[in-house]
């Protein structure tokens, strides 16, 4: 959709319905199909074991664990039915978690998106050595979580960090970067929105440079600014990969744990206590399967929904 | 290596008939050619023969032999395809050597062959380039010489020379039609296009509607269609297709397109109601004052050696008429419109009606 | 580019095999152990969670444990944090990855006991009629049950108070007592403050439910009934009494007279207490034993130690330890679990916990470690550095301060942070108590019905 | 991409000025951390950030101190081994849903869909217990086997090999070749490309791995890279800074390479795998 699929006028991709493939489709009913049965399982056995072991046995297990309470072991014991589910729902705690999740996933999509647009608009200009700015715009994407969170922890850290020294340097007040509830929510925003944008304005970037040119000419005949471009050609044409972007921001920001492990353990005082990172410590720190089974699912129920909607959207290939 | 069609039907999903009742006979080393518009099945047919796609009834026979439960590959022949189905990631040579290679052929033998059939095709010097570096009509032979270099008898085109320009399909039917004549292979050729079918075939089938409707060689196709499809289908300009009526006085006398055009027979006319068909080339055309005309003119087209001129009847049928050297007309300039000789008629179901007699008009 | 592609096209089987070989190899090596000890050693994989200077001390323990035998190898792994080992310990016992010995903190102990994944070390120690009555006697109720010893104590702290004796002299204030009274510290607290025209606060108390629990201790309170769960399974909390009012209106107190600072919860918190101390900004503070170390070397004033405070007009009961204990897991060969209580006799020999004490600021645990020479030198030095010893050996081990046998400990203070939190920050006292209580009791309710009350 | 009739030499500088704030923004924690990485520890520790005992013994401590190289080692043998099981299984799966025609093959489709909705993350309590009940904690399989395969890169492989032109299937139909060298001949080679971007994929996605590992491996023999850091990270308890950064810049220095090489194919197959 970005990128028109590169086939000439004489292919015919698999995926068309027209005669041609529909003669091919008819395969179905090959006098092979016993055979392509047999095929079947050898060509989709190991991944459908994998999935099944690994992606949908833990997920009943899981919803069998968050119907009981768990002994000190990790054994289900006693059925609670949705007991877990009500307390965590009416745990300001958990509520809490929910919340500052939330905070953090729509600061660092929103931010993500427009720094990754800027970046993206001012690498799409033609000039000279531009391709050394897009390689290095996109730097950040070779960056795992934890160099990420060593090299903003030293850029944060209270005493020795760089941000205190220009503080210092610069005669402002010194902030309680990790220390402080507010401010470490901001600093583990920070390095989220970092480490995302080399990804993020390599995705738009891309998208941007397929654009028809012949849109940008016409527009420019007509006397449309760059900035009028920019709002009524190119957002619109991108809006497709802007979605898709955001939509996996979103996503890649509810899993989030590896930064927080890292920079602030969810706290100062649970202000950075993050979904993930409590089914972790509930499970891994408490021992507490049961709730941890619990608050699964709901994280569970909230990435299906937004995969749900990518699926929805992208079906639709809805465009401008 | 003789291709039998007996009663083929196919069916999809056992609701839509894609094709009812296919029989047809291809002797060894003939250019059969398949013929009709998009959607009539024809590359479906093809790919039945080829035993891509199975036949809901009937009998394929090659050899004499049903291999209606035999893959594709025990059927030993070859197909090239539209898009030529080329391997983009292989060189040209590879690419012809890729079905040798799946059979297991030894390596001189592959060496041999796949030069030789790349000579046939004129590309042993781009035998080391990559399709994308090909232009269109090389990737064509380099389609051709794949089948050359099989042992197959058989060769199944499918439309092979859509996607190239005007000029170079010309040259292509050419050299297809001398491989398929050097190397005495069995063809049968899909396509769309008449010409290609009357210039290049032995036997036409036509294909429309899910039927075979008729099966010939060209001429006989052409002069002696067995209904208002295959008249309309072959020659260019289309055919006039028009109304007629017996006169009610003179069972010899033939009114056509109301009373615009009279014609006497050399026998009596077999139905009341018929319908006539004239070649543009035999109408005839001039100019005459508005009381005597019985059309007027729409428009002329100039080809070079001669002019196609399109008319209004006064019944208001359309014609179309082909007349030698430059002639022109204005718009609306009335038009006295007369009938040659050659003329055929179908009945209202769209059949031809054969008269005894070859020369049905006084001349 | 193309040349990788061109190799990779040509390659691209034998490139396959080898992966699918190799994948194969090791899925089989895994099945198998993947430590390998010396040739005719028992291997004994040994869980710990000491980072830092202290984790060079104990490789130096195990490394000289090693030597001077032939029969045993211990393999240390360290393993992170105290809270995340714990889990790490439960989950993958039964497992070939698990450990043979761990190292456990005080808070796990009912978790641990309560598994049933460990050999109790009194089973080795009847077996060899190993004399435990050098071993401090708080230490070791701190991991006993019912007269039966779980697990061995090994590094171990005490609270104390630290103040620095060199700005209490500049501004002529009398030392709190050796063991003081709350008002004692408070004055402290205030002259210090006042005195210093505002510049130095007087004191700090972490938000940290270790400290106000050893509050309880030293009031010869119970948190929990069933004699803190010495006695049996407690089913009940009591957060909101008398003691704990007391010790948190101590606090208000000096909160509201501006001697206090507060800085907050957790591991900042201390680096922030102990490095405002160093910087002459703090005069008190309560902390564990084990930051001697540090709060000695580089520090230009005198560090001055006092026991850890009670409430006026109460003797002193004497505080529990913190730290942690050697454990042995029950999932191991009869052969390697002997081999662990080896090492466990090792590192609580006299001379290991005197060096152990000298490198890390862990109490010594062996009474015999005190005329060591290397405890002796350390004395010269710092003389302070007895005190945190003294106050572990004057203490009666009782219930109370024998620590807390009760699971979900980690849960239990995270309300009582909570609860502090709201008292620090002005919130009503028996409020914030009660807010707490009702937590923690549902979590006991929850836990003790999940093992079916441990019946 | 706005059409540009002729900049004025003022109008580039400006944009040229613009793009290099922008770099120094994106790339100042690069920077500040491999130049605090040159710098002795005490000199970071005093905050003399302009320090000029500029120095690779930190460097030097971080390889043979700490055991970044056997991190780094256990990384790039999981990385590869994943990438290399991802690319085979997930074609094969693809292939089965392109390729071949069997009962259930939509049901299984979706199901397969269904899998990206189900995030690692919250299945790790059981899968734990499944990989230790297989026996493979603290080995490397067990960070490996439960990523052998993946919804998102059969979806992808599946994307592309219906790109592919029906007609080659019918063409090796006719010359004889069965489904196992129709796939590795023709398919494997055709797609070469989206195999690539699938395979760079795979391979940072288990190179950033963070959870799975931590909760799997117990020694250092096992312990990939990221958690390798973390537990550096403890163990120094953050005082030896210098050398910190060391070991990060060793290890983001290779994955910066390999981006930088393989950038093409990220892009590509991000919009052609999941947008198109």
């Amino acid at each position: 959709m970005l990128k028109s699929p590169a086939t000439h006028s004489s292919t015919t991709p698999l995926a068309s319905n027209d005669e041609t493939s529909k003669a091919t489709k008819s395969r179905s009913d090959f006098w092979l199909n016993a055979k392509d049965k047999y095929y079947a399982w050898i060509f989709l056995g190991p991944s459908l074991l994998i999935l099944g072991v690994f992606i949908f046995y833990p997920m009943l297990k899981t919803l069998y664990l968050s119907l009981f309470l768990t002994n000190t072991v990790g054994k289900p014991t006693v059925f609670v039915g949705l007991a877990n589910y009500i307390n965590l729902l009416t745990s300001a705690d958990y509520l809490n978690s929910l919340a500052v999740t939330m905070v953090y996933v729509l600061a660092v999509t929103a931010i993500t998106i427009v720094l990754g647009l800027v970046l993206a608009n001012f690498a799409s200009k033609q000039l000279a050595g531009i391709g050394i700015f897009r390689t290095l715009f996109s730097a950040t994407m070779g960056v795992s979580v934890s160099v990420a969170a060593i090299f903003w922890l030293f850029i944060f850290n209270p005493s020795t960090g760089f941000l205190s020294l220009v503080s210092t340097w610069l005669h402002l007040p010194q902030i309680g970067w990790l220390t402080d509830p507010t401010w470490a929510m901001v600093a583990v925003i920070i390095t989220t929105v970092w480490m995302n944008l080399g990804f993020t304005f390599l995705i738009l970037l891309g998208a941007m440079q397929s654009v028809p040119t012949t849109l940008y000419e016409a527009a420019s005949i007509e006397g449309a600014t760059p900035r009028y471009q920019l709002f009524h050609i190119t957002i619109p044409m991108i809006s497709p990969t802007l979605f898709f972007v955001s939509i996996i921001t979103l996503i890649e920001g509810f899993k989030s744990f590896g930064l927080i492990d890292l920079m602030t353990k969810g706290g100062p005082t649970n202000a950075t206590n993050m979904l993930v990172y409590r089914i972790y410590k509930d499970a891994f720190y408490s021992g507490n399967y049961a709730q941890a089974s619990a608050e699964s699912l709901i994280l569970t129920v909230i990435i299906a929904i937004f995969t749900l909607i990518q699926f929805k959207v992208l079906e639709k290939r809805v465009n401008y | 290596m003789s291709i039998s069609l007996r009663n083929v039907r196919k069916d999809y999903d056992s609701q839509t008939e894609v094709l009812k009742d296919v029989s047809a006979d291809v002797q060894t080393g003939e250019f059969f050619v398949i013929v009709g518009p998009s959607g009539c099945g024809k590359s479906t047919l093809l790919r039945m023969i080829a035993g891509l796609t199975p036949i809901t009834d009937g009998d394929v026979l090659i050899n004499d032999k049903v291999v209606n439960d035999l893959p594709p590959k025990a059927r030993k022949l070859t197909m090239v395809f539209q898009n030529y189905a080329l391997y983009p990631f292989q060189t040209v040579w590879d690419n012809v050597a890729f079905g040798l290679k799946a059979r297991k052929l030894n390596q001189s033998d592959i060496q041999h062959r796949v030069d030789h059939a790349l000579e046939m095709v004129n590309l042993t010097e781009f035998s080391k380039r990559k399709p994308r570096e090909l232009s269109g009509g090389q990737r064509q032979r380099v389609a051709l010489a794949r089948a050359v270099a099989s042992d197959a008898e058989i060769c199944l085109m499918d439309e092979p020379l859509s996607n190239l320009d005007a000029q170079l399909r010309i040259k292509m039917r050419q050299e297809i039609y001398n491989l398929q004549r050097k190397l005495g292979l069995t063809l049968i050729y899909v396509t769309h296009d008449q010409v290609e079918a009357m210039t290049m075939a032995d036997h036409i089938m036509v294909l429309n509607d899910q039927h075979v409707q008729q099966i010939g060689t060209p001429s006989d196709i052409y002069q002696h269609p067995a209904n208002e499809f295959v008249a309309q289908f072959f020659g260019t300009p289309q055919i006039n297709i028009l109304p007629a009526k017996r006169s009610s006085e003179n069972d010899h006398l033939l009114t056509i397109a109301s009373d615009d055009i009279e014609i006497a027979l050399n026998e009596a006319v077999p139905v009341a109601e018929l319908r006539v068909g004239v070649r543009p080339d035999q109408l005839r055309v001039s100019r005459t004052d508005s009381v005597e005309s019985n059309a007027v003119v729409k428009n002329t087209e100039f080809l070079g050696d001669e002019t196609i001129v399109y008319a209004t009847l006064n019944s208001g049928d359309n014609i179309r008429a082909v007349i030698s050297g430059q002639v022109s007309f204005r718009a609306y300039e009335p038009i006295k419109v007369t009938i040659g000789s050659n003329l055929l008629f179908f009945n209202n179901q769209g059949q031809r009606i054969a008269l005894s007699k070859e020369e049905v008009v006084h001349a | 580019m193309k040349k990788i592609l061109a190799f990779l096209r040509a390659h691209i089987l034998p490139v396959i095999a080898i992966v699918v070989v190799a994948l194969g190899a090791v899925v089989y090596t895994s099945a198998h152990n993947q430590v390998s000890a010396k040739p005719g050693r028992t291997k004994i994989v040994f869980w710990n969670e000491m980072g830092g200077p202290a984790e060079v001390a104990l490789d130096q323990m195990v490394d000289k444990f090693n030597k001077s035998q032939t029969k045993y190898e211990v393999i240390p792994q360290y393993q992170g944090a105290y809270d995340e080992a714990v889990q790490k310990i439960i989950q993958s016992h039964g497992s070939s990855a698990s450990p043979a010995l761990f190292q456990s903190f005080d808070i796990s102990t009912a978790q641990m006991m309560h598994s049933k994944y460990t050999t109790p070390v009194q089973k080795f120690i009847d077996a060899d009629h190993y004399n435990v009555s050098d071993i401090s006697p708080v230490a070791r109720s701190f991991y006993s049950n019912k007269g039966k010893q779980l697990a061995m104590p090994f590094n171990t702290s005490q609270p104390v108070l630290y103040y620095n004796a060199t700005l209490l002299k500049k501004y002529h204030i009398t030392p709190p007592a050796k063991s003081p009274s709350y008002s004692d510290v408070t004055r402290v607290a205030e002259q210090l403050y006042k005195r210093s025209g505002h510049k130095v606060k007087g004191m700090t108390m972490e938000i940290y439910g270790w400290l106000m629990e050893e509050a309880l201790a030293n009031a010869k309170t119970s948190l929990v009934n069933n004699g803190d769960g010495h006695t049996g399974n407690p089913t009940k909390i009591n957060l909101n009494n008398p003691t704990t009012k007391n010790y948190l209106k101590w606090i208000r107190t000096n909160i509201k007279s501006g001697d206090f600072v507060n800085y907050g919860s957790g591991a900042s918190a201390e680096t922030n207490e102990i490095a405002a101390f160093l910087a002459g900004k703090l005069g008190i503070f309560v902390q564990s034993s084990a930051y001697i170390g540090q709060l000695t070397t580089g520090n230009k004033d005198k560090l001055g130690i006092s026991y850890f405070p009670h409430p006026d007009g109460k003797k002193a009961n004497g505080v529990g330890i913190g730290g942690a204990a050697l454990w042995i897991s029950n999932d191991k060969p009869k052969k390697v679990q002997k081999g662990a209580f080896e090492f466990i006799k090792y590192a609580l020999r006299p001379d290991s916990q005197a060096n152990w004490q000298k490198a890390t600021g862990y109490l010594a645990l062996n009474s015999k470690s005190q005329s060591q020479p290397a405890l002796k030198s350390l004395y010269a030095k710092q003389p302070e550095a007895r005190v945190p010893g003294e106050q572990l050996a004057a203490a009666k081990p009782n219930n109370t301060n024998s620590g807390i046998l009760m699971e979900g400990m980690q849960l239990t203070r995270e309300l009582e942070e909570t609860s502090m939190e709201t008292v620090y920050d002005g919130g009503s006292i028996s409020k914030a108590l009660s807010t707490a209580n009702q937590g923690m009791n549902a979590n006991l309710k929850t836990t003790n019905r999940a093992n079916h009350d441990y019946q | 991409m706005e059409v540009v009739a002729k900049q004025s030499l003022s109008h580039k500088i400006l944009n040229y000025a613009l793009l290099i704030i922008l770099t120094v923004v994106v790339l100042g924690p690069f920077l500040i951390g491999l130049w605090t990485s040159l710098l002795p520890t005490m000199d970071i520790a005093k905050g003399n950030f302009l320090s000029l005992h500029i120095s690779l013994t930190n460097y030097v401590d971080a390889f043979t101190k700490t055991p970044i190289l056997q991190y780094l080692g256990n990384s790039l043998w999981i990385s590869a081994l994943t990438t290399a099981a991802q690319l085979i299984f997930c074609s094969m799966s693809a292939y089965a849903f392109v390729f071949l025609r069997f009962r259930g093959r939509h049901v299984l489709f979706i199901l397969f869909l269904a899998t990206m909705m189900l995030p690692f993350e919250a299945e790790i309590i059981p899968n734990f217990m499944t990989i230790k009940a297989m026996g493979l904690l603290n080995t490397y399989s067990a960070m490996i086997v439960p990523f052998l395969t993946s919804a998102f890169g059969t979806f992808m492989l599946r994307q592309s090999f219906l790109q592919m032109p029906a007609e080659l299937k019918e063409a090796a139909d006719i010359e004889g070749l069965g489904h196992f060298q129709f796939y590795w001949k023709i398919v494997l080679p055709y797609n070469r490309i989206s195999l690539i971007t699938l395979g760079a994929y795979s391979f940072l996605g288990a190179w950033n791995q963070y959870l799975w590992p931590m909760l799997t491996t117990f020694s250092n023999a096992f312990r990939p890279v990221q958690n390798g850091l973390r537990q550096l990270q403890s163990e120094e308890t953050f005082n030896d800074w210098g050398m910190i950064q060391a070991t990060a810049a060793i290890v983001v220095i290779p994955t910066l390479i390999v981006l930088f090489i393989g950038q093409h194919y990220f892009k590509s197959g991000v919009n052609e795998g999941a947008v198109k």
